[in-house]
């Protein structure tokens, strides 16, 4: 098998997650490329949950509806995904659980009678999840060493148990297909949320500050654990009002920080968004996009919170915003959105969504670009101190206290060059021209980063337009249908020149947008640019290679 | 003790008389005091919300974040977080502190973090021009309450005290000594410091006259039991008419929030090893 | 004289306030058309405030920069308004304040001893702003009945004294100027914000809760003044969040609510704004815009949040936004809002700024389009009740608790038609169309409205575009230069049709804002459309009637 | 009494063994009961914040709002000044109400409005998977605090009290004649109520022998006197091994927020003739 899906499904509770990693893990030692969609209720047990891990022989980042294989821990499972069953799949079932399994002839079956195996060994009844994987590799014709390395590596406890329990499943049963030659060396296998909090801390990241919130919780478990290793301080205060403000402290003080939410706490972080913006004080929000509008679908995944990240906040003032699409740039743009922020004194978002954030996949750090320190501009002794000194950049030397003969005074309001309150009419031009005047040196330096990314010949008169998670899924369709890619990855300031260059010879232009309206097709409307048309998705559920190929078809049709 | 003139040259727009100018005198008085004796000026970073308070920032010239109606807790947080040598004070107001940040205030004091608040406790919104705040009595007639306010005030002490404040004091600003000593003795206290100060408003709330009569000073008061404290505290509710006990209430010695992180300093080259490392051990 | 301006200044504390009220409605008796324009910075007593008081023939909406009358309660108000001074213009000022007056020939002085005048009087000293009225009537040639009337009208106290002062005023000066005979009936002077309740009212409001924050503070003070007599509930709680969730419970419970605030109250607001999407649950907010980012020029002007506005909480839901421009159209579209809100169950913003909120005018009552009540879709009894029943135009039909035989739920999840949580695909995506439909409807209905404002013949060519309270100004220039004013009131569901055809014929569009990017051309860019030049101003400040002509001669020079 | 099940067609999504059962179950009893004695079913309204608590608006089939994370309480006022009839119940957590949402709890009490709030303190953010919360004991290994958490607990009573609440109780999941019992009489208090439910997280946070060691119903108890109210709430803090109280602590009569609106009716033509006489009097 050179590129096929297992799915493996069952209710929150049946330690799901944890066998995908581990099928992940397997998949990725025998020298696949991985990747891993996670679908789960917003829920602590029960409901229905399953993943997707999909494997194959170059890098991917989209999963299929269609599977090849099918984990069921219940009958529930079977039922709701036997839809999606390719010809010649193979069904692994617990016989104890599912009784009476009628199938097309085309799917062949594979039952063991795990709840009997699992209760035999006196194990606890999660781990049927192990028990089953043992008969995976069997069924694919993975040798128990390698699983038995796999469960090892994963398990802080019970590790024997575990494995035994593997090795009853994979003993009941047989090989049935067979795995490809490896393809490469195995790459690590990370989720969205790591690669986004390893990009913080590569940018330097001091401080991590957020209130707990689907799809960025994991990033604050993720650097909470790391916090020792890496010297972080994380803190999770009263709200996210709290959070974004702390954070500006944070940064008065001199130390880099970041934060993260999603929608409905994001809401809450504008007005100290607006207060960056006006006091120059830097930040980086992880904004982790959800469907919405309000709690809307927790768990799922969504991009319609462009515009608001485009416009949030009152006033007038330069704002960086990146959108990556997959987790080399997860990694890449999130320690460079700390770099420009403290360069540029400004707030710097990191739009992701619950798909780039959960999915999982294979990372190549090879493969990401030189991440060069852009030094912020300090100050360099000058008596007096002016905080907002106006120079021609706009951008002021910094300096942070405890600093003798300097005076640091930040400020809401309006303001003159040493950080007094003013209300005068001309010094409030200067000083918001001055603010401004930031942009144009921000897109100067933009010039020298791949803000749009295109994929495929510039010959291509088609091209899928598609920003943050969608990359994957895009790109992998154009190559096999010989379209263009077009992916605008810096969102704010709009890279322009770039963009115009990426449409360039592009004849039909179609959007490909997990939301109702086309927001990038919208953003780049307001540009000139049209989008001729749109593909829209916008129940949660990220587009599947195969979904998405039957509505480009009519599209180019 | 050398003198400095903390004043910066931003003209001073309080309405004449205000008890904002006994505050802003009582603090640049014990700064100045304070660098001789206890930390450098630069040390000190002042944070305030929105209101007329607020502008005290600018009178000051020391550090500062002017930040944003109700939010100068966390700001102040923060930066006591990073730079825990630094002595970081706020100047709130009793809407911006009691009302719009009520919530920052419970969780500063419940992480005992070592910051002082100073409330401007004029008990009114006065730079919106006068409504009724959480701490105006029963029947406040402000703009937004013409025939008098519904609501009974918070005792913002009482709440402290039940939020695990580790210093509670409650001052005037027409009794300037006390206030001064207040001041010190809050800034100097390890662990989270709140001073209610009975802030005169001279043109929309002025209790000159009523303070005067009733505020006296806190005698024969140990202020290391949590009950005699909650007992003086509860003399006065900020409504009815009753003795006003100014002084020191509740001191208490413990960790603060901010000890609690000592992270190791990491090195741009061992922060490249250790991801590493971990991508390593994602194979 | 036909066409006049007078300037009082002084310090706050020194009753300019209502010294500019009686001298508006001083001239407003005498038959004139009165425009005020207030200026103060944001403090209590002390700083510098002022008021341009214009009076004219017919009806206007902005002031001039240049003077022909200037009231001086001190020095600095001379110093800083003497270059305001047309040729021929008087001053008058109290002569024990300002000693030695130096001025250009061209200008007539009246010094009067008001500091004594009042000392002899032993009036309070703020009454020297009443000396000066008298001088003033004295001076124009205004009979000292009709001041007094004015005064006995807008004292609640003091009246005999303040009568007293400016008689003493009165008898102090002579008669320079004489004012024009009456031009029509005296209409009623009032400010934006009165008009903005007003129209709440008209409109059905019940409850209003709001937390002071300018420039939206006067009208939480006239709607808490008009409660008992409109049967309001004005409620100012803890925070802008209380505020606006406790507005969503009123109309939960069925009752008509309104909110009010400005950028930094409205950033608070936005998690609600989605929740009010989501749940359908009605509310109106009026956004008072000044200057930003964050604390920014508290008492100043600015149009910097139409983007905000327009984007503002997570997650895609309709909204509808009006700005209006002047008075008439500020009381219209305040009850339209509530109208259309509750019909539709959908959030309304309607913008303002604090130019048109602290702006005092004309309100000509009778030139208001009829406003007829639009119904809400409410229960017919039909069981069971489905709160999100989906029909054709997405508009479930309302039913508000105590409600035998109907359970009514609403959730800030995704939810069927009963209102229970789901996080079905299916569902998901038919509830998010049934949201979204309502925009289609909305655009129909507002078909029937003005949505898009044109002043000026269809053959000119040159068009000024604005917005809000920009109105007033750019339609007395466009009369007087012959250009055409294209004026957006609905800004969303942005009105295409009827601005296209607004636009047809222009060959020359000029944006005229109180901003610094140009939002309106932003806007309209996204539809196609573009502006050829802007005319840009962000210092707070609005637009000058003379000021603007002559920016407005360098565009289309 | 009439038996109407109270449920709704919706899929219970809670860990089995989780205490919302029973918070669930005895609402359902006392809902029950109190239709026939007291007001009608249709008269309830019932609003949540976010979490697995706020799940409690789905099961039940009865009038609701279902709000964000840490709001319930103003939606829940707005409710009741509008319709003074209704009996407007909150349903809400820890993280919603005594973190995010702290604020509006302190002034939802300080006016007294006649509400009833139940939080479900499980001393955790539950749905979230699993992080400390304004309760949970120092040292707490949530996600977010995976070395043990570093603040010491709120006692959340202690607060309420000094925000003027007029009822405060205390029961736990597995305790239900007692929590009905509670349920019953915080709904029919006339006034800010509320009822700390130690409620067992039996997947993040199991408790139950905890409690179960410690718990004991209060007897002799004086709930009218505050001081008293006061020694029994801070009993326990918490955080620290102690016995815990159940019961009614504290009980007050006061006239309550809404009470205090009483605007007569308008008609639609009243309304215009007072706007046409407003605007003669501007001219
Ligand atoms: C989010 C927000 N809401 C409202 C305001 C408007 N505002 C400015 S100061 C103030 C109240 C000030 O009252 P207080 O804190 O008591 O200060 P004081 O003026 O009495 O010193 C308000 C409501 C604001 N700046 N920001
Ligand atoms: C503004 C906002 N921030 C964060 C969240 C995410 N969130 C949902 S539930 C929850 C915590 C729930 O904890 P608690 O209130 O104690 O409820 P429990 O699940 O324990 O019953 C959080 C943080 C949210 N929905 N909205
Ligand atoms: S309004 Fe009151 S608080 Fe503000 S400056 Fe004047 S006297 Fe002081
Ligand atoms: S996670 Fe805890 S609180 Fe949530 S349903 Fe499960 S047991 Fe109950
Ligand atoms: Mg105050
Ligand atoms: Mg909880």
């Amino acid at each position: 098998m050179e590129d096929f899906s297992v799915l493996i499904g069952g209710k929150a509770g049946f330690g799901i997650d944890k066998a995908t990693l581990i099928l992940g893990h397997l998949l990725n030692q025998c020298g696949y490329r991985i990747y891993i969609y996670h679908d789960y209720p917003s829920l602590i047990r029960g409901g229905h949950t399953f993943s997707i891990i999909r494997a194959a022989q170059t890098k991917i980042a989209a999963h299929r509806n269609k599977i090849e294989l099918l984990m069921a821990l219940n009958r529930e499972t079977i039922d709701l995904h036997q839809a999606r069953l390719n010809d010649g799949a193979l069904v692994i079932y617990d016989s104890d659980a599912v009784k009476e399994l009628v199938l097309s002839r085309q799917i062949r079956t594979l039952g063991l009678p795990v709840g009997k195996i699992v209760k035999d060994e006196n194990a606890h009844e999660v781990m049927r999840n192990i028990c089953m994987i043992g008969a995976f590799a069997k069924a694919i014709g993975i040798p128990m060493e390698t699983l038995a390395k796999i469960i090892t590596e994963n398990f802080p406890k019970e590790v024997e148990m575990n494995v035994k329990v593997a090795e009853r499943g994979f003993a009941a049963a047989e090989t049935v297909k067979s795995i490809a030659p490896p393809a490469a060396e195995p790459l690590p296998l990370i989720s969205g949320s790591q690669a986004i909090g390893l990009g913080l801390i590569k940018g330097g990241l001091q401080d991590y500050v957020a209130y707990p919130m689907t799809p960025t919780t994991p990033l604050l478990h993720f650097l909470a654990e790391q916090a020792n290793d890496f010297s972080l301080k994380v803190i999770h205060p009263e709200s996210e009002i709290g959070v974004m403000l702390m954070a500006l402290g944070f940064a008065y003080a001199g130390e880099r920080a970041a934060v993260g939410t999603s929608g409905g706490g994001f809401c809450l972080m504008t007005e100290g968004l607006s207060l960056s913006g006006m006091s120059e004080v830097p930040i980086v929000i992880v904004l982790g996009q959800r469907p919405g509008p309000s709690t809307g679908l927790p768990t799922y995944s969504g991009q319609t919170d462009l515009h608001f990240a485009l416009n949030a906040g009152q006033g007038e003032f330069v704002r960086f915003i990146v959108a990556p699409g997959d987790l080399e740039e997860a990694y890449y743009w999130s320690a460079q959105a700390l770099n420009l922020a403290w360069k540029y004194q400004i707030p710097a978002i990191v739009l992701t969504d619950k798909n780039l954030n959960e999915g999982i996949g294979n990372f190549d750090i090879r493969s990401v670009a030189e991440i060069p320190e852009i030094p912020p501009v300090t100050w360099e002794g000058k008596v007096p101190y002016k905080r907002y000194e106006v120079g021609e950049s706009g951008i002021s030397p910094l300096a942070f206290a405890p600093q003798k003969d300097a005076v640091i005074k930040v400020n809401s309001y309006e303001h003159d060059e040493f950080g007094i309150t003013t209300e005068e009419s001309t010094v409030t031009k200067k000083m918001q021209d001055k603010r401004l005047r930031k942009e144009k040196y921000l897109r100067e330096e933009l010039k020298g980063f791949r803000t749009v990314n295109t994929y495929g010949n510039d010959d291509r008169s088609t091209a899928l337009l598609c920003w943050g998670s969608n990359k994957g899924v895009c790109r992998e369709l154009a190559e096999k249908l010989g379209l263009k890619v077009v992916q605008p990855v810096v969102l704010s300031p709009f890279p322009e020149d770039a963009f115009r260059k990426a449409v360039g010879g592009v004849k039909k232009l179609i959007a490909v947008e997990n939301n109702a309206t086309g927001q990038l097709a919208r953003l780049i409307k307001s540009y000139g640019f049209c989008a001729d048309s749109m593909i829209l998705k916008y129940d949660g559920r990220p587009f599947a290679l195969d979904e998405l190929e039957t509505s480009v078809k009519e599209a180019i049709r | 003790m050398s003198q400095t003139n903390l004043g910066s040259y931003s003209p001073n727009t309080w309405c004449p008389g205000c008890g904002n100018f006994s505050i802003l005198n009582g603090i640049k008085t014990v700064l100045n005091e304070l660098k001789d004796t206890a930390f450098p000026l630069e040390n000190v970073v002042i944070v305030t919300g929105i209101g007329c308070h607020a502008k005290i920032v600018d009178y000051l010239n020391v550090n500062s974040f002017y930040a944003i109606h109700g939010r100068a807790l966390p700001v102040a947080e923060g930066i006591k977080i990073a730079k825990p040598a630094l002595k970081v004070i706020c100047f709130a107001g009793d809407g911006d502190a009691y009302g719009e940040g009520l919530e920052h205030l419970v969780f500063a004091a419940k992480r005992n973090i070592d910051i002082t608040v100073i409330i401007h406790n004029n008990r009114s919104y006065s730079l919106t021009a006068f409504q009724y705040s959480p701490t105006s009595f029963v029947g406040f007639k402000g703009r937004s309450t013409p025939h008098g306010s519904i609501e009974a005030p918070l005792n913002p002490l009482e709440l402290m005290l039940a939020s695990r404040a580790t210093f509670l004091a409650r001052g005037t600003s027409h009794g300037l000594p006390l206030l001064m000593r207040l001041f010190k003795e809050s800034i100097m206290h390890k662990g989270f410091a709140l001073v209610d100060v009975l802030q005169v408003c001279v043109t929309y709330n002025n209790l000159y006259e009523y303070y005067a009569k009733r505020v006296y000073e806190l005698q024969d008061h140990d202020a290391n039991d949590p009950m005699a404290a909650l007992t003086r505290i509860r003399e006065w509710d900020y409504n009815s008419d009753a003795s006003i006990a100014l002084g020191v209430f509740y001191r208490k010695e413990a960790t603060t929030f901010e000890e609690k992180f000592a992270p190791p300093h990491i090195t741009t080259q061992e922060r490249d090893v250790r991801i590493k490392q971990l991508l390593r051990e994602s194979i």
